[in-house]
């Protein structure tokens, strides 16, 4: 029995000592500048048809017509060289010459064109299908121009190509041959070996079309679902960025030292009121429930504070955009909460389903907040959260009452028509008001910049009167370690893995 | 039931584990109406506060509710739903396991391997699947199946506990009694599997307490803002450092409570089965 | 003489700490056990004998404890560590166990279980070892021993295992061995061949021995001396005619008392009951143990008790037994009339007509009842015995119902019964009832007398008034000697005797006509079993209900008998008259049947009967006599080939036999085709 | 010749409860709620979309047809498709997770069977002694924390407090399982932790039976020495339960390797069934699913063997004499 006994000390031993060893083999590698991501993407990579995309995988492996400047905000050539259009309906754009696949064909303007196209395949549920069915045709004069012919005007057409689903994807792309095992782009790094919920490694697309990047030599992706676990990789110094981690997190890593912490853009979290059924579809049940909302303890049940890295409004403009229209906060007023509820014929308060992404990140806070702040004013909310993915294909879409995230749409004119106009496919709070449908169309073809801002000055305004949503802006937070330089990340969500380096 | 008191006078394990349990109880009865908190209650002023602090005698989390209180409330989920699939999947397991063992013959052997096909599947595996298949985790959701993935089990020992009684010839007396099989069944040999039966009861008791905790744990348990205590753990796993006390105590709860009851199970077993 | 002593035991006392106090299992005792002498120790369960023998190896549980010396050989082995007994265990001093079964390592070889023994004691390097373990087997007439050292301890039967046990306890030529109960699991006539060899090798190897039993007729078989042993103490000492003629000890002469045995019957002998029963001793109680029970005792007996020579070499520690002062209780027989003789026939109640009972499936059948045919009149007792699988509990439970029989028909006053439970009538299930062997396990533990008693009231009687049940309840009890007080017991309050008594009362509650008992005994002490065969006489006698009494023990059977069936192999060896089936002429089974009960009186043992082997596999097919394999009067193929004629001996007494009718008579046993004691266990070799 | 007619039918019954698992399983999931093509194309599916969909995965065929389809696949070693993971074959991911699992599992299992072992019998032959109590407590409350509190508890002791051990289990990019063993230790640790509890247990209260049997006082009283009767007497047919316990928990131990797994952050098919429940990758659920209950059956075969072989009890049944 001692003899087992023995063995089994042994036993563990060795396997520490083996665990040594493997520690001292990785730091034998030769001199290649590595940057190493943990992030919580299983793995997915299908351009188009899942939210994944903008992790740091696909961004590195595909290019996008145009991009976005990190810091300015400003839209820079990439693919396409420039775009131009007289009237908003048909748009001209010059593609770049010489830039290659990664299986070495030649990027022309077919692959363009298959890439508008595949949005409107059905059996994909592309993401964008909605947004690129004003497409009329598509032409492609020569193999370096791309003429796209709209429907209706589109002033703003351009910024739907800044969309990570609108990654150019190789006319030759398909499931079978370049799909999730082996995808393939013009991107700056290209893959080497794909584990599927493990790790990916990427290397150095040497023939790249912009000079000097990558500036890294490999690129290293483990894919970790739990953030805490990504977070540890990252304190052992394992990994150099983990996006999306919590402000706990952050107050840690910048007291730990060796780490900072950016946030490179908000997210938003659209509170929806389903207007078209009880009790929302009161505006007095809508201004009664805003006005039991305290934005402070929101943004706190956040571990932000509000105004500095949590923002608080009534309309689905962020504050980080031009077109958003600065309307003070109402504040708390129970009384006037209750007061309004009493008149809209619930004096004794009223119980309401609340639906909700339990695993998204500030899902729950938010949802558990609101349920304590609103009780006193009479609001019962009754919580059913679900997995993301649950709610999202079950319950999204058809509930009284919801929270859901919404990414930054660089445009807002696309948002509005996708989420607040009385038809719009993702209409979660089944808005119909004459006059913002009215705004909103007008935005959408309207050339001049000064007008168009006025139509969504009044359309924030409408939204504070009688909106359906509730907007609590919440930041990316991306966790790095100290010597990542240039770490770039624009509000289109695409990081820019390419400019990064490690000193 | 004196000589239960005896025998307990006389094994202080079982006293600790009794009173052990005695105190979840009397938390999970009282202890929320004499908390200042509900199990919801936001105190945005002391997010995160140590134990002890700003009247949170066991902290808060970072939502600023009373650990205390939200343990409390938990005590009073967790032993309801404990409580509750034990007794279903045993009363369940009786039913199915006396008719198998009772019959014999072809009903028996299908009963075996129609068990051993569930029971191949492990409880946790079976519970998750389903939970995180319907996505919806309530108290009686999680009861029923937790219950369900259960029930195999207790059929098998409740099977084994009226196989060692139905050889006994009060069984074969009853028989040429002309008595019918429920008699026999319910009336004769169940109360002479009352330790067996009782072991494996508060035995499924804590296995049930730790594979809610477990569910909870991997998300498909009960859904927030329901205070289950290895939800807890989960949700206050990625503050451990700034705020360890959120995820200790909780777990101190769980082993506490998983402990206490074996302990009593222990006992059970001591003064139903070894000593006959 | 000292110096002579094997053993010597001085004052041992063993006790056991509990709970709640402190348990004197042995106390005070003081034995000696001569060169090759041969010590027999008597005492009914609860009495100490075991933890005797375990104290005199110096072996007791973690709560034990003894005081006192025990010299072996002038050491005193008290004093050893557990090291240095390990010199003594197996070595001088060896022991062999009640449970052959289960005293053998399941998972190792015959052989190796063996071979370790003088491996360890003697050095002997395995293959010396191995030889020494064959020779051993050998020894004990064990046919291959070779092969069957190479077996696993469940591949053998049970009397063999016994021999392999004895043979691992004689491997390293001890000095003196210990048996404790070494046949009680055995059957009969397995027990005598075991016995014989005992008593060969002891003479073989000049070894002493202490032989422990509950059963006097074995004792008598293979002691020098007798010690009575009674709740931890020694109580009388005595050579064994002694013991039994002229016993000094109230107690003794009790114990011998209550024991059927040859020529007692129940209408002429009621048996002595011992009242009450062998209660545990605590530490505190002192005095004599048996005074509670004791039907001699008076005023000063208690002051005079203790243990004094009464005659040369007769050691008792009261001389009470026949003292005049109390006088004896009487014991008047029952006034039964015999039946048969000449009498009017009474009614026939119970009528089977070859009946057949079939276990297991095509390629595993046991034939357990393989044409019976029988009748039963009207109170009268019908006594079946047989050894362990001869289908004599399968009759009575397809009588009772508890199993349909696969072919044949059983009617029972006229109706057909020959179907389970299932299909009875209630009429049928009230009017037969079964009395089990185990009372622990026929009472359900769960419940009162009460709800036990009533039950079968309310089902099969229709009194559905609470009070009414419990005045017929009380009634009953009191028949049984239960007091009222018992309605509210639960059956595990109650002793085993009591048990049994109250289970005879359910069994009579209702009035039955026929009362099936399967071993109703047979589980317990003597001096229960004897109050318990009274009191069956008793309500039988009165009630005028019919037995069919089912027992091993061909001394039960005769005592409470008026018809005797031998059964061997789910056959019909022998039917009659009582005292027709124990008297010649014989069937050859029941002959070595009744050679081969230990008897009582060391006076009446006979030269027994060797039989060969042990009972065929119940699952060959048998063509011709069932006994023929083991028959130590085999005429030559026509027993293996052709059944068996019935041999009318007269009216109501046959006999299953191919010899005729005048060769099977007692003087039979030492013609030529008997074997003599050696060629008979050279022919149980069979592996 | 019998034990191969022993083998035969056991393995028959093996295919048997295999073949009735899988269409447990298929029915468990193919009969809960939600449409399989509504979850695949999520929000914006139009019902044109879905029922092209549902075509193209034959989700339209009776129930029947489909599970012949998806088992007939199984036979020949096609997993299917994930359905979350669009294009991936299944096969592509599944083994190399289920090898790391079952090193995990086995690592585990050369822990805590020798440990629990070795206590149990400990406790067992020290029965109501102290050495006895300690053990008895430490098993019972090892037992009694679930994985996830223990792996905590481990993670803050060897991780946090001590930087021996990494907190997350990571192969690294490039290499494999084998170069970093040292991730298995903490797993495994949890996992021997409650295991040990449970298996330590079993084996003092069969070493107990055994010590308190006839045969080992037989043994005691043949002069034997106590090591000698401990190990070669009693051992044997005190394991006898144990390795029957040992192997039908299997199962179990891969169930609870999926909390240990999603602890730890370990690349194995404890993490991969979580993520394909939380995913609803049916396809990838069943395949989990059906791999975890094919281990338990098979595991359980295996001991049956082993107890055969090593209970000549069973081993020579019908042998008698």
């Amino acid at each position: 029995m001692k003899k087992l006994m023995l063995t089994s000390l042994v036993l563990v031993f060795l396997l520490s000592a083996a665990g040594l060893f493997a520690g001292g083999e990785a730091e034998a590698v030769e001199d290649k500048m590595i940057i190493k991501v943990a992030e919580q993407v299983p793995n997915l990579i299908t351009p188009g048809v899942w939210d994944g995309q903008a992790f740091s995988l696909n961004p590195s492996i595909y290019d996008y017509l145009i991009e976005m400047d990190a810091n300015t905000g400003e839209l820079i050539p990439a693919l396409a060289t420039e775009w131009t259009t007289d009237d908003g309906i048909v748009w001209t754009f010059k593609l770049r010459k010489g830039v290659r696949f990664h299986d070495g064909t030649d990027f022309t303007a077919e692959d363009v064109k298959f890439t508008l196209e595949r949005t409107q395949d059905p059996a994909l549920g592309h993401l964008k299908a909605q947004d690129f069915s004003v497409v009329e045709k598509i032409e492609t004069p020569d193999p370096y121009t791309v003429v796209i012919t709209l429907k209706e005007a589109l002033p703003t057409f351009m910024y739907a190509m800044t969309d990570y689903n609108m990654a150019v994807l190789s006319s030759e792309y398909d499931y079978g041959t370049y799909g999730e095992s082996a995808p393939m782009g013009t991107g700056a790094f290209k893959m080497e070996q794909l584990i599927p919920k493990e790790s990916a490694l990427l290397s150095k697309n040497e023939s790249y079309w912009q000079p000097g990047l990558p500036k890294a030599d490999e690129l290293q992706i483990y894919f970790v679902a739990d953030i805490d676990a990504s977070v540890s990789l990252l304190e052992a110094g394992e990994v150099d960025i983990v996006p999306q981690i919590s402000p706990t997190i952050k107050t840690r890593l910048e007291g730990l030292g060796g780490f900072k912490v950016v946030s490179p853009y908000q997210e938003s979290r659209f509170i929806a009121m389903a207007q078209d059924r009880e009790p929302f579809d009161d505006n007095l049940v809508r201004l009664a429930f805003k006005y039991a909302v305290d934005p402070e303890i929101l943004a706190k049940a956040c571990q932000g504070t509000l105004g500095e890295t949590i923002y608080y409004n009534e309309t689905p403009i962020v504050n980080a955009l031009a077109q958003y229209k600065e309307i003070p906060n109402r504040g708390q007023d129970i009384d006037k909460a209750r007061e309004l509820l009493a008149e809209a014929g619930y004096p004794d308060g009223l119980t309401v389903d609340f639906y909700y992404g339990s695993d998204h990140p500030y899902g729950t806070e938010i949802a558990q907040t609101l349920k304590e702040l609103t009780a006193p004013a009479g609001f019962e909310l009754d919580l059913k959260g679900f997995p993301r993915d649950i709610y999202l294909s079950q319950y999204w879409m058809n509930a009284p009452m919801s929270l859901t995230g919404w990414g930054v749409r660089v445009d807002p004119s696309m948002l509005l028509s996708l989420a607040f106009y009385s038809k719009g496919p993702w209409n979660e709070s089944h808005m119909n008001d004459p006059e913002v449908d009215d705004l909103i169309d007008k935005i959408k073809g309207e050339v001049d910049d000064a007008k168009r801002q006025s139509y969504y000055d009044r359309l924030q305004e409408a939204f504070f009167e009688r909106g359906t949503t509730l907007n609590l802006q919440v930041p990316y937070l991306v966790g790095l370690s100290e010597n990542v330089k240039d770490y770039r990340q624009p509000v289109t969500m695409i990081s820019q893995l390419k400019y990064a380096e490690i000193e | 039931m004196k000589d239960f008191l005896t025998m307990l006078k006389r094994s202080p394990a079982a006293i600790i584990g009794i009173s052990i349990l005695l105190l979840w109880i009397l938390i999970a009865i009282f202890g929320p109406s004499i908390s200042p908190y509900t199990y919801t209650a936001m105190d945005m002023e002391n997010q995160m506060t140590a134990p002890g602090q700003g009247g949170h005698l066991l902290g808060t989390d970072s939502l600023g509710r009373d650990v205390l209180t939200r343990i409390m409330y938990g005590s009073r989920t967790i032993l309801t739903i404990a409580l509750m699939t034990s007794l279903f999947s045993s009363i369940a397991g009786i039913i199915i396991g006396f008719s198998a063992g009772y019959f014999g013959g072809n009903i028996d052997t299908i009963f075996l391997r129609v068990m051993d096909i569930v029971m191949a599947i492990p409880p946790l595996v079976l519970s998750m699947v389903v939970l995180g298949i319907l996505g919806d985790s309530s108290i009686l959701s999680l009861t029923i199946i937790v219950s369900i993935a259960y029930t195999p089990a207790t059929a098998r020992v409740a099977r084994g506990a009226l196989l060692s009684c139905k050889g006994f010839e009060y069984v074969d007396a009853a028989r040429i009694r002309g008595e019918n099989h429920l008699y026999i069944m319910f009336v004769e040999i169940l109360p002479n599997t009352i330790g067996p039966v009782l072991v494996e009861i508060t035995a499924r008791f804590a296995y049930s307490i730790m594979m809610i905790a477990s569910l909870g744990f991997l998300g498909v348990g009960l859904q927030p803002p329901t205070p289950d205590w290895g939800m807890m753990v989960i949700e206050n796993k990625s503050i451990i450092r700034e705020a360890p006390w959120t995820v200790l105590y909780p777990s101190l709860a769980i082993a506490s409570l998983v402990i206490a009851i074996s302990l009593f199970s222990d006992f059970v077993n001591k003064v139903m089965v070894n000593d006959k | 003489m000292t110096n002579d002593f094997v053993l010597q035991i001085k004052n041992l006392s063993v006790s056991y700490r509990t709970l709640n106090d402190a348990v004197s299992a042995v106390r005070n005792i003081n034995l000696n056990v001569g060169k090759k002498e041969s010590l027999g120790i008597i005492g009914e369960s609860g009495c100490g004998k075991s933890t005797l023998s375990y104290a005199l190896m110096d072996y007791l549980p973690s709560n034990g404890s003894s005081t006192g010396e025990v010299l072996f050989r002038g050491e005193n082995l008290l004093t050893k560590t557990q090291k240095e007994m390990m010199a003594f265990r197996g070595n001088r001093i060896a022991m062999v166990y009640q449970n052959p079964y289960s005293s053998l390592n399941p998972s190792l070889t015959i052989g190796y279980q063996l071979d370790e023994v003088t491996m360890f004691h003697r050095g002997y390097k395995a293959k010396k070892a191995r030889k020494a373990s064959v020779e051993a087997l050998a020894d004990l007439y064990i046919g291959d021993p070779a092969g069957v050292a190479r077996r696993y301890p469940h591949q053998v039967s049970g009397g063999m295992q016994q021999r392999i046990c004895i043979a691992m306890a004689l491997l390293c030529r001890p000095d003196l061995i210990i048996l404790d109960e070494p046949t009680t699991a055995l059957d009969v006539t397995t027990e005598v061949v075991i016995l014989d060899i005992i008593g060969e090798l002891k003479e073989k190897y000049d070894m002493s021995m202490i032989y422990i039993s509950h059963d006097i007729g074995v004792i008598n078989k293979v002691s020098d001396r007798i010690a009575v042993m009674y709740r931890g103490e020694v109580v009388e000492v005595g050579d064994q005619r002694t013991i039994f003629k002229h016993p000094e000890h109230p107690y003794t002469r009790a114990l011998i008392n209550c024991m059927p045995r040859a020529g007692v019957v129940k209408e002429e002998v009621r048996l002595n009951t011992i009242p009450g029963y062998v209660a545990r001793r605590s530490a505190a109680d002192t005095g004599c143990p048996f005074v509670d029970r004791c039907e001699k005792r008076n005023a000063d007996c208690e002051a005079k008790y203790g243990m004094i020579e009464r005659a040369s070499g007769h050691f008792a520690a009261c001389d009470r037994a026949y003292a005049e002062d109390v006088p004896d209780r009487k014991r008047a027989a029952l006034k039964i009339p015999k039946v048969g003789n000449g009498s009017a026939k009474e009614e026939i109640l119970l009528e089977i007509s070859d009946l057949y009972k079939y276990y297991g499936n095509q390629h595993r059948r046991v034939r357990a009842l393989d044409g019976v045919s029988v009748s039963l009149e009207k109170n009268s007792v019908l006594g079946v015995v047989g050894e362990s699988g001869c289908g004599k509990s399968t009759m009575g439970h397809t009588i009772s119902g508890l199993m349909a029989p696969t072919k044949g028909k059983i009617l029972f006053d006229g109706i057909d019964i020959s179907i389970s439970w299932k299909q009875r009538t209630p009429e049928v299930l009230r009017d037969i009832q079964l009395i089990f062997q185990n009372p622990g396990r026929s009472l359900n533990p769960s419940f009162t007398l009460e709800k036990i008693i009533g039950r079968p009231m309310k089902k099969l009687l229709g009194i559905q008034s609470r009070e009414e049940r419990k005045k017929r309840i009380v009634d009953i009890l009191q028949k049984v000697d239960l007091g009222e007080e018992y309605l509210y017991r639960k059956a595990t309050q109650l002793s085993g005797g009591e048990k049994q008594r109250a289970a005879v009362a359910r069994a009579f509650s209702i009035a039955p006509d026929l009362i099936v008992c399967d071993e109703p005994t047979s589980a317990l002490d003597v001096s229960v079993q004897a109050s318990v065969l009274n009191l069956l006489g008793d309500l039988q006698n009165e009630s005028g209900a019919a037995y069919i009494f089912i027992s091993h023990d061909l001394n039960v059977i005769n005592y409470i008998s008026d018809y005797i069936m031998v059964m061997y192999l789910g056959r019909i060896c022998e039917y009659g008259r009582k005292d027709e089936v124990v008297g010649p002429p014989y069937h050859p089974y029941t002959q070595a049947l009744l050679s081969a009960v230990p008897d009582v009186d060391p006076s009446l043992i006979r030269e027994p009967v060797r039989l060969e082997g042990s009972p065929p596999n119940p699952t060959r097919k048998i063509t011709g006599c069932p006994f023929a394999g083991r028959c130590h009067r085999k005429i030559g193929p026509i027993c293996d080939t052709t059944p068996p004629p019935k041999v009318q001996a007269s009216d109501d007494h046959y006999i299953m036999c191919h010899l005729p009718l005048d060769q099977l008579g007692d003087a039979e046993l030492d013609k030529p085709g008997n074997l003599t004691k050696t060629e008979s266990l050279m022919k149980t070799v069979k592996a | 010749m019998q034990f191969l007619t022993w083998l035969i039918k056991r393995l028959g019954f093996v295919i048997l409860t295999l073949v009735a698992m899988s269409m447990l399983i298929f029915l468990l999931v193919e009969v809960m709620p939600g449409d399989v093509a509504q979850t695949v194309l999520g929000q914006s599916a139009t019902p044109e979309s879905v029922a092209a969909l549902r075509e193209s995965m034959g989700l339209d065929d009776p129930l029947p047809v489909r599970y012949g389809r998806w088992a007939g696949g199984f036979i020949q070693g096609d997993l299917g498709e994930s359905l979350y993971m669009r294009g991936v074959q299944i096969n592509t991911i599944f083994w190399r997770k289920v090898g790391h699992s079952v090193i995990l599992a086995l690592t585990a299992l050369l822990f805590y069977v020798p440990l629990s072992i070795f206590f149990g019998v400990l406790a067992g032959v020290k029965a109501g002694k102290l050495t006895d109590s300690i053990i008895s407590f430490f098993g019972l409350a090892t037992m009694a924390l679930p994985e996830f509190v223990s792996g905590i508890l481990l993670i803050t002791l060897f991780s946090v407090k001590l930087s021996i051990l990494p907190i997350t289990s990571v192969i690294p990019i490039g290499q494999s399982l084998w170069g970093n063993l040292h991730i298995l230790i903490l797993p495994a640790l949890s996992i021997t932790f409650v295991m040990f509890g449970y298996v330590s247990r079993m084996q003092r209260s069969s070493m107990v039976t055994v010590m308190n049997s006839d045969y080992i006082r037989a043994a005691t009283l043949k002069g034997m020495p106590r090591g000698y009767v401990i190990f070669r007497h009693a051992l044997r047919n005190a394991l006898l339960p144990t390795i029957t316990i040992i192997g039908m928990n299997m199962g179990w131990l891969f169930g609870g390797l999926i909390v240990v797994e999603t602890l730890f952050g370990f690349p194995g098919l404890g993490s991969l069934t979580l993520s394909a429940i939380k995913t609803r990758d049916i396809p990838l659920i069943e395949a989990c699913v059906l791999f975890i209950t094919a281990i338990f059956v098979f595991s359980t075969f295996l001991t049956d063997m082993l107890y055969v072989y090593l209970n000549p009890r069973i081993r020579f049944k019908g042998g008698d004499a």
